[in-house]
């Protein structure tokens, strides 16, 4: 398995850390209900099909990358940078 | 048909004419007092206790692929009870005494062979921690022996006791774990389940589950509607799928966990090990083979393969620890699909749909708790009450926080 | 008064197989400068007065002496020079982090695809790349400083196990010398 | 027997071999099969269940019978495949799964039982009595089953992995791969082409045809050359594709060193992670054989492995060789025996419709229904209409016609299709992306075909990298491919269809009757294809077999999935540099000779290397020696070297706001000069990890990490701030490295700190400032893990090891010494400090009593989580110092005295303890339930494991100096 880094390139999977789906990033702000944080913890879509999860380029540039990817075929479609990501 | 070494024996002379099916093929009936979906080992236990423990024969078990198709049917068949925490503790105990009596009580050679299962440590904290699980072990009422390096050496001589990267300080012996057949554990229940008038029905996809009013009233297959009463989700792999047909989003991200097999080689381990330091576990089956495996992808999957970087960890620790079987060869590696959970522990709860009960979330370990996940399953599906030995086994424990991490690695699906 | 003799961690080792070199590298200095946000232009001013710039992504420039090395998203190694007083841009001394090992000699690039998950070919990694990548299981910043010559950095406390492990396979590769390939 | 003036084979280099015990020559260039052969030997091995004697089946890697041990100086190989193992000067090997000798196999029995062993009998037999299983039913049948041993030695061989990058990687050397590589290499792109055998060229060895108007060697002989001198081409002998992964990377397994007498450092083989954006499949196909009454004997083999010995090998297996073959093609196999000389007693063709032209009796509309020949073949009965005809024949080709190599394409799910008029499986396109089937491997059966299409898709490939070329095709020949299928013969007694495993096509039916109709199940429950040859010759006929049984097509009863590896690979190949050391990295202190020097013995912390004690002259445990040491902390002054723990250099204007987000309490308010000892949270309101954090300057901090987490901690500020907050003006770096950093405790750590301080400082507790050491500039930090005085000095890490050295020199004089691991954890017990062994992942900040340090005025990482019902209260497990005068152990359950001892009644468990010389008693950590609320309550302990059953004292889990004044003198 290969995943190009944005400032690294294609690299082997070897080189990353999985983390979990994207919902990682949306954290619930202060005060939000504890049923958030249960959707923001534990809670996934985790869909047979096109998802966007996390990664990082742990042995590599140390960035956060947000990855869309197929789970069922494992085709990547689309990398970004964590950092400076399009909400 | 009852099975005996007699019966084996008298079809031999007559050519093995006689032979019944082990199960029967049947159409989907309209309507049954309970539908399982899902017919690997959790499904075909749950199906199988409905009718042994309470009497509800009434029941369908719908397969979308082939009977024992899913992880039953492609994993390292590790059966134990060594869990540190309450609510795993009392659960897997359970299943280990279920194993111990499950050959007899399906008249089914599944080879539940209990060859011993040894947990290396290599450091004075794994020891501590190791004991702590084994003390547990024993307050449970199972079995635990704590070794010290020359009790290891005494039984697993083979090891690199002197050049290992991390030195062997022991082992945590747990005498009663070992190995079942795997597929036979499938088609035990299977034939038990049928016997008792289940209708296993393969080749039936479930596309949608029927809601009235918050209460199920049936299921939608690629095989025509079905009616029910109750419906029990048992599709570990596939939970989050199946789930959503009700409107539910699970605590679950599904992961592929590899496997390997050698070529078939006279006996040479005879316990199941397991590395306290890498990812790496091995026995040896009774054809011969050696089965092991390692951890993780780690990245979420629903396809049943895996990629060279774990196989190459897998391989590594072998090395590391056991280098005498580097000459054998890897015959096959495949991959099952897990439902991982956020603290690594299963789920047999209702859900908010009347009638509509949720078994997932086994992680890796869902091998060893077919019987036990079948039993409780069956008993709250039956009785609408959780069984006592699965009370934690809750889907609301994540949002309370009441978790069952054994591994206290914390909310994240692919640590455990 | 302590006298305190620096040591570095393989004492300068030296070993030639064939035709490949593995030595470990003084390179003096080594100054992570990670900028801040919006502070890439007042760094710049400060990198100018040593004939350097930030460098692009897997890159290095600047001769040995002063280079400076691309290491992450805005962060860069400068290395064998002090680092000069630089605005917009976090300083971190890194010299005694790192162990720096080259590798020369024709038969170089074998003896890292032994060890290193990259695509070392000259058309995808010529002369002048920089790459944060691993070696067998540490990580490592691999630079091409010539068509059959890298230099390796690796933590430093990781040093010996660098060096045994490109040692391993430039022993292995020597004694297929006398295999066809 | 050898044929002279035929094969590929060095006749100038004799080599001598050994086979069960007797000498053999054969040549350079013969594989152990053809060498056996050629002297004669039939019988290699016995089957896997009935022990019935086998031959050589096949002349490739999917050989099923030929399997033998490769014994070596100091090891032995199991499961290898004649026909894969070239004989060199000294190859030693033997024959395997036999009880007695290879002629004589007492398990040979077992055949006579075969009635009793029918597929799945094991799931019908051996319950009862229950306990019957692991003592006696379970231990025969493991020693009746598997194939070749292993020696139980460590296996000392070396091994190799490597990675490889190319535009094109070819896959397999015949026509096919040839033309793919020859077209790519000239069009300039970077080619691989991995080759299994010993020698480029497949099908082009064994048949004699032509190419382009010449002769197919000189062809080959040609191509070769030109392939040779490309430099963007790389040939790779002895290399098989073992596996097909994502995006393009491919495993392979070259065997180096097994076909040559061992060597210093060469590697015994080597598995290469292949990188390749495209790939051709030119595996081209396996012969199939037919399954017909005792189609297993000795001397019945592939039509197209007899042609092969012949040709390549100048062998031929027996004197009067009858061919059994369903297609034409196979027919080449007859032609060129009788060119060479070699008498063909009949051609049986089951096709009504074959043709007749061969010198000799050809049996048109007839099939094999028996044979004779107890350790080896002597004679045939074939069927033509009601006809049985006898024929004396020592060697029987048999061909069903042939299926596709195609595995490689299934190993990303992909299905296979079947084809009615091949009647077999070809690959799916598309199936792994970037890898295009080619020639036999996807159908194409002609040489053209393989030309052709090899050419097309490198053609392809060559475009989409941008290049052209214009490379000609050769003529060839181009016969169509024309066969009735055949699976399976009608008649008296077994046909084998899976030879390794022993299974028949009785088994498979037997199987669907009992209602294992699913292929999978059939698979399972007869364990056809799980033998070493993986079913490559069988699963096709097994599937028609059972596709018949059932009543439903090939097609819809489908097939089985084929997985990596293609061949099997060895675990030391995959696992290559795994061995010994090489697991893992191996981290060391610059304090680390200096240690051992002292003999200190080194324990593993992580991938550390740190010292567990200094033992001196007349101690006779580690415990002595720890006494001593905690002792020589509490009274004079001890050294320790903590570079280990993580540190991290964070700068920036929101530095302070950053660490107030990622601990729970406040660092921006710290004073420059100042340490603080902060909690840091997992999101879900566990405690992640403890440390101290320095404010070096305005808008700079030094966090520190435990050792165990430091990488964890990394990569969670990456996370933080990359994720939510990378706007900040704050950037940070490891510095763990970078830094040799020492403990200095007890009330004597303030004289030794400052006798070599060019400038003594006077720092308050927790305070922190520069210092200056002979001529380097340090950092002085006064924090204590031992509940002493305590200071901790680092300096740049090349001085680190003659810091060490003068920081002991110089305690040595004042009563005080290095201290090690052990002490270190004695010292922290005492003062009530966590490690890991605390905070081990289910441990809240309540759960430790510091829930005040969870700011109420800031959001921080797990604050919200860490407020759910289940995280908090007294019905949690909460941490406690446990006193003792017995010895006490970590890993014990705590107990009400009195009650009985189970989970039900289970209040805790101890995580640390220690014996304490300080307060002369043993002193444990532990939670248990509601702690808090029960110091000074009697609790007993309970290690059954040890053995041990101790009533100890609940105590505040600081035992040393509580009010902290030590700390702060």
């Amino acid at each position: 398995m290969r995943l190009t880094c944005p400032l690294c390139g294609e690299r082997d999977r070897r080189e990353f850390y999985y983390y979990g789906a994207e919902d990682y990033l949306r954290r619930p702000g202060e005060g939000a209900p504890l049923a958030d944080w249960d959707d923001y913890l534990h809670l996934r879509d985790n869909p047979a099909g096109v998802t966007k999860d996390l990664w990082y380029h742990e042995a590599g540039c140390a960035q956060w990358l947000l990855v869309t990817r197929n789970t069922v075929t494992h085709e990547i479609s689309g990398v970004e940078l964590v950092a400076g990501r399009k909400e | 048909m009852r099975y005996s070494g007699l019966k084996v024996i008298t079809e031999g002379l007559f050519g093995n004419k006689g032979w019944k099916p082990a199960w029967r093929d049947p159409a989907p009936k309209a309507e049954y007092d309970a539908v399982i979906i899902g017919g690997g080992g959790h499904g075909l236990s749950t199906a199988y206790y409905l009718a042994k423990n309470h009497g509800i024969t009434n029941v369908a078990v719908l397969e979308k692929g082939y009977l024992g198709g899913g992880n039953v049917g492609r994993n390292t068949t590790i059966v134990r009870a060594n869990y540190f925490l309450p609510g795993n503790s009392e659960f897997y105990s359970h299943s280990l005494k279920l194993w111990e009596g499950l050959e007899a009580d399906l008249n089914y050679n599944v080879m539940h062979s209990q060859r011993g299962l040894i947990n290396l440590f290599h450091s004075d904290g794994q020891r501590d921690a190791f004991a702590r699980r084994g003390n547990a072990m024993i307050n449970q009422g199972d079995d635990a022996i704590l070794l010290d390096r020359e009790g290891v050496r005494e039984h697993l001589p083979y090891l690199d006791f002197e050049q290992t990267r991390f030195p062997i300080y022991g082992g945590l012996l747990h005498p009663r774990g070992g190995s079942a057949r795997h597929d036979a554990v499938a088609w035990g229940y299977a034939r038990g389940a049928d016997r008792r008038g289940v209708d296993l029905i393969q080749n039936c996809e479930v596309t949608g589950i029927d809601i009235e009013n918050g209460v199920v009233k049936g299921v939608q297959t690629t095989r025509g509607a079905i009616r029910a009463k109750k419906v029990g989700i048992v599709v570990a792999g596939r939970s989050s799928q199946v789930a959503a047909m009700a409107g539910m989003r699970l605590p679950i991200e599904s992961h592929v966990l590899q496997a390997f097999v050698t070529e078939g080689l006279k006996p040479v381990i005879d316990h199941v090990v397991s590395f306290g330091m890498g990812h790496f576990y091995i026995s040896q089956s009774d054809k011969g083979g050696l089965v092991f495996g390692g951890d993780l992808d780690f990245y979420a999957s629903y396809a049943a393969r895996g990629n060279l970087p774990m196989v190459e960890h897998v391989m590594e620790a072998g090395m590391t620890l056991m280098p005498m079987i580097g000459r054998a060869k890897v015959l096959r590696s495949w991959g099952g699909i897990m439902d991982m959970s956020p603290d690594g522990s299963p789920v047999i709860d209702k859900t908010h749909v009347e009638g509509l009960f949720l078994d997932c979330g086994w992680n890796y370990g869902g091998f060893k708790a077919v019987p036990a996940s079948g039993w409780c399953m069956a008993h709250l599906m039956a009785t609408g009450e959780s069984h006592e030995v699965a009370r934690k086994f809750r889907l609301d424990r994540f949002a309370t926080g009441h978790l069952l991490d054994e591994e206290g690695t914390g909310s994240q699906h692919n640590l455990h | 008064m302590p006298e305190l003799i620096a040591k570095s961690a393989l004492e300068g080792r030296t070993e030639t197989l064939g035709p490949v070199t593995l030595a470990e590298v003084e390179v003096g200095p080594i100054t992570s400068v990670a900028l801040f946000p919006g502070g890439g232009k007042l760094a710049a001013k400060g990198l100018k007065a040593l004939g350097l710039a930030m460098p692009g992504p897997n890159t290095f420039t600047g001769k040995k002496g002063a280079r400076i090395v691309w290491t992450g998203r805005d962060q860069a190694f400068l290395i064998g020079v002090e680092p000069p007083a630089l605005e917009g841009a976090a300083l971190t001394d890194q010299t005694d982090g790192w162990t720096v090992l080259g590798l020369s000699g024709a038969g170089a690039v074998d003896v890292l695809a032994r060890l290193v998950p990259l695509d070392l070919r000259l058309a995808s990694c010529p002369v002048g790349t920089a790459l944060r990548s691993q070696l067998n299981h540490m990580n490592a910043v691999i630079l091409r400083t010539g068509d059959h010559a890298f230099e390796i950095m690796v933590f430093r406390s990781m040093a010996r196990s660098a060096w045994h492990e490109i040692h391993a396979a430039m022993d292995m590769l020597a004694a297929r010398a006398g295999t066809k390939f | 027997m050898r044929i002279d003036g035929k094969g590929l084979i060095d006749r100038t280099k004799p080599v001598r071999f050994r086979f069960d015990g007797r000498d053999f020559a054969g040549y350079k260039g013969d594989t152990l099969a053809s060498a056996l052969l050629a002297n004669d030997v039939r019988l290699v091995g016995r089957s896997f269940k009935y022990h019935r004697p086998r031959g050589v089946l096949t002349a490739g890697s999917e050989e099923p019978n030929a399997l033998v041990e490769v014994i070596g100086a100091t090891n032995q190989t199991p499961n290898v495949r004649a026909t894969v193992q070239e004989v060199f000067e000294g190859l030693d090997c033997r024959s395997q799964n036999r009880l007695g000798s290879l002629k004589y196999d007492l398990l040979a029995v077992n055949d006579y039982l075969s009635p009793f062993l029918s597929a799945g009998f094991y799931y019908k037999t051996f319950m009862w009595p229950r306990a019957f299983w692991e003592g006696i039913y379970e231990p025969i049948i493991r020693r009746a089953a598997g194939l070749g041993s292993l020696s139980g030695k460590h296996d000392e061989g070396t091994y190799e992995k490597a990675f490889a990058f190319c535009d094109v990687l070819v896959i397999g050397s015949g026509p096919a791969g040839l033309m793919a590589a020859l077209t790519a290499g000239r069009a300039g792109a970077d080619v691989i082409l991995a080759e299994e055998s010993h020698a480029l060229g497949g099908r082009l060895l064994s048949d004699a045809q032509t190419i382009g108007g010449m002769a197919a060697g000189d062809w080959l002989a040609q191509v070769a050359a030109e392939l040779q001198a490309l430099p963007n081409v790389r040939i790779m002998l002895r290399t098989a594709v073992t596996g097909a992964y994502d995006h393009g990377t491919y495993g392979a397994l070259e065997r180096v060193g097994l076909h040559k007498p061992a060597r210093p450092n060469l590697p015994r083989e080597c598995f290469w992670r292949i990188v390749a954006p495209h790939a051709v499949l030119a595996s081209g196909a396996l012969e199939r054989p037919v399954a017909f009454p005792d189609n297993d004997r000795p001397g019945i083999m592939m039509a197209a492995a007899v042609r092969t010995y012949l040709n390549r090998y100048g062998v031929v297996p027996g004197k009067r060789v009858t061919l059994f073959a369903n297609t034409d093609a196979a027919r080449a196999t007859a032609r060129d025996l009788m060119a060479a000389g070699v008498q063909v007693a009949a051609i049986i063709d089951p096709r009504p419709d074959a043709f007749s032209v061969e010198d000799c009796p050809v049996h048109v509309g007839a099939e094999v229904v028996g044979t004779r020949g107890r350790l080896g073949l002597s004679g045939i009965q074939v069927r033509k209409g009601s006809e049985i005809i006898e024929i004396e024949t020592d060697c029987l080709a048999m061909s069903g016609g042939w299926n596709p190599t195609l595995h490689l394409t299934c190993h990303m799910n992909g299905r296979p299709r079947w084809d009615e008029d091949l009647a077999a499986f070809v690959p799916m396109e598309g199936a792994v992306p970037g890898l295009v089937a080619v020639g036999a491997a996807n159908g194409s059966m002609s040489t053209h075909g393989a030309l052709v299409t090899g050419h097309a898709a490198a053609l392809r490939m060559a475009e989409a990298l941008g290049r052209t070329v214009s490379v000609p095709v050769p003529e060839a020949e181009d016969a169509p491919y024309r066969l009735k299928a055949v699976w399976a013969v009608e008649g008296k007694g077994r046909a084998w269809l899976d030879f390794a495993n022993d299974v028949t096509t009785k088994d498979v039916k037997l199987a669907a009757q009992e209602g294992y109709r699913s292929v999978e199940h059939m698979k399972r429950y007869t364990t056809q294809g799980m033998a070493p040859d993986q079913g490559k010759n069988s699963n096709v006929a097994a599937l028609a077999v059972l596709a018949e049984a059932t009543g439903r097509g090939i097609a819809e009863t489908g097939v089985t999935t084929f997985r990596p590896p293609y061949t099997p690979v060895s675990i030391a190949a995959m696992g290559a540099g795994g061995r010994a050391e090489g697991f893992a990295p191996q981290r060391f202190l610059t304090s680390d000779q200096a240690s051992r020097d002292r003999h200190a013995p080194m324990i593993e912390a992580g991938l550390w290397y740190r010292p567990s004690y200094f033992p001196k002259p007349g101690e006779a445990t580690w415990r002595e020696a720890c006494d001593r040491e905690v002792n020589m902390v509490r009274q004079a002054v001890g050294v320790a070297d903590v570079s280990t723990l993580g540190k991290i250099d964070i700068q920036g204007k929101d530095a302070g706001r950053f660490l107030d987000f990622l601990y729970t309490n406040t660092f921006s308010t710290l004073p420059v000069g100042r340490v603080r000892y902060g909690l840091m949270l997992r999101e879900d309101g566990l405690v992640m990890d403890d440390g101290t954090s320095a404010r070096l300057g305005e808008d700079h901090y030094l966090m520190t990490t435990t050792t165990a987490a430091a990488g964890l901690v990394m990569r969670h500020l990456d996370f933080v701030h990359q994720a939510f907050c990378a706007d900040w003006q704050v950037r940070f770096i490891s510095v763990t490295e970078a830094w040799a950093q020492f403990a200095v405790a007890g009330p004597k750590a303030r004289a030794l700190v400052n006798s070599f301080l060019e400038v003594p400082v006077d720092l308050p507790f927790m305070g922190v400032a520069p210092v200056r050491i002979g001529g380097v500039d340090g950092r002085l930090f006064r924090i204590s893990f031992s509940g002493e005085e305590g200071y901790e000095l680092a300096v740049p890490t090349r001085y680190g090891e003659a810091l060490f050295r003068d920081l002991v020199a110089r305690a040595e004089t004042m009563g005080g010494g290095p201290y090690g691991m052990e002490a270190l954890n004695v010292l922290r017990i005492e003062k009530g400090f966590l490690t890991h062994a605390e905070i081990h992942g289910r441990i809240t900040a309540h759960d430790l009593g510091m829930e005040k340090m969870v700011s109420a005025k800031k959001d921080c990482i797990g604050k919200a989580a860490a407020t759910r019902p289940g995280m908090w209260g007294p019905e949690r497990e909460q941490l406690v110092g446990l006193k003792a005068q017995a010895a006490i152990s970590a890993g014990a359950h705590l107990f009400v005295p009195g009650q009985e001892v189970h989970r039900e009644t289970d209040q805790g468990y101890v995580t640390s303890v220690c014996w304490s010389p300080t307060v002369g008693a043993w002193l444990g950590l532990g939670f248990l339930k509601d702690g808090r609320s029960r110091i000074g309550e009697r609790i007993r302990l309970v290690d059954h494991l040890r053995g041990l059953d101790v009533i100890c004292e609940v105590v505040n889990p600081v035992f040393h100096d509580p009010e902290g004044e030590k700390l702060r003198a």
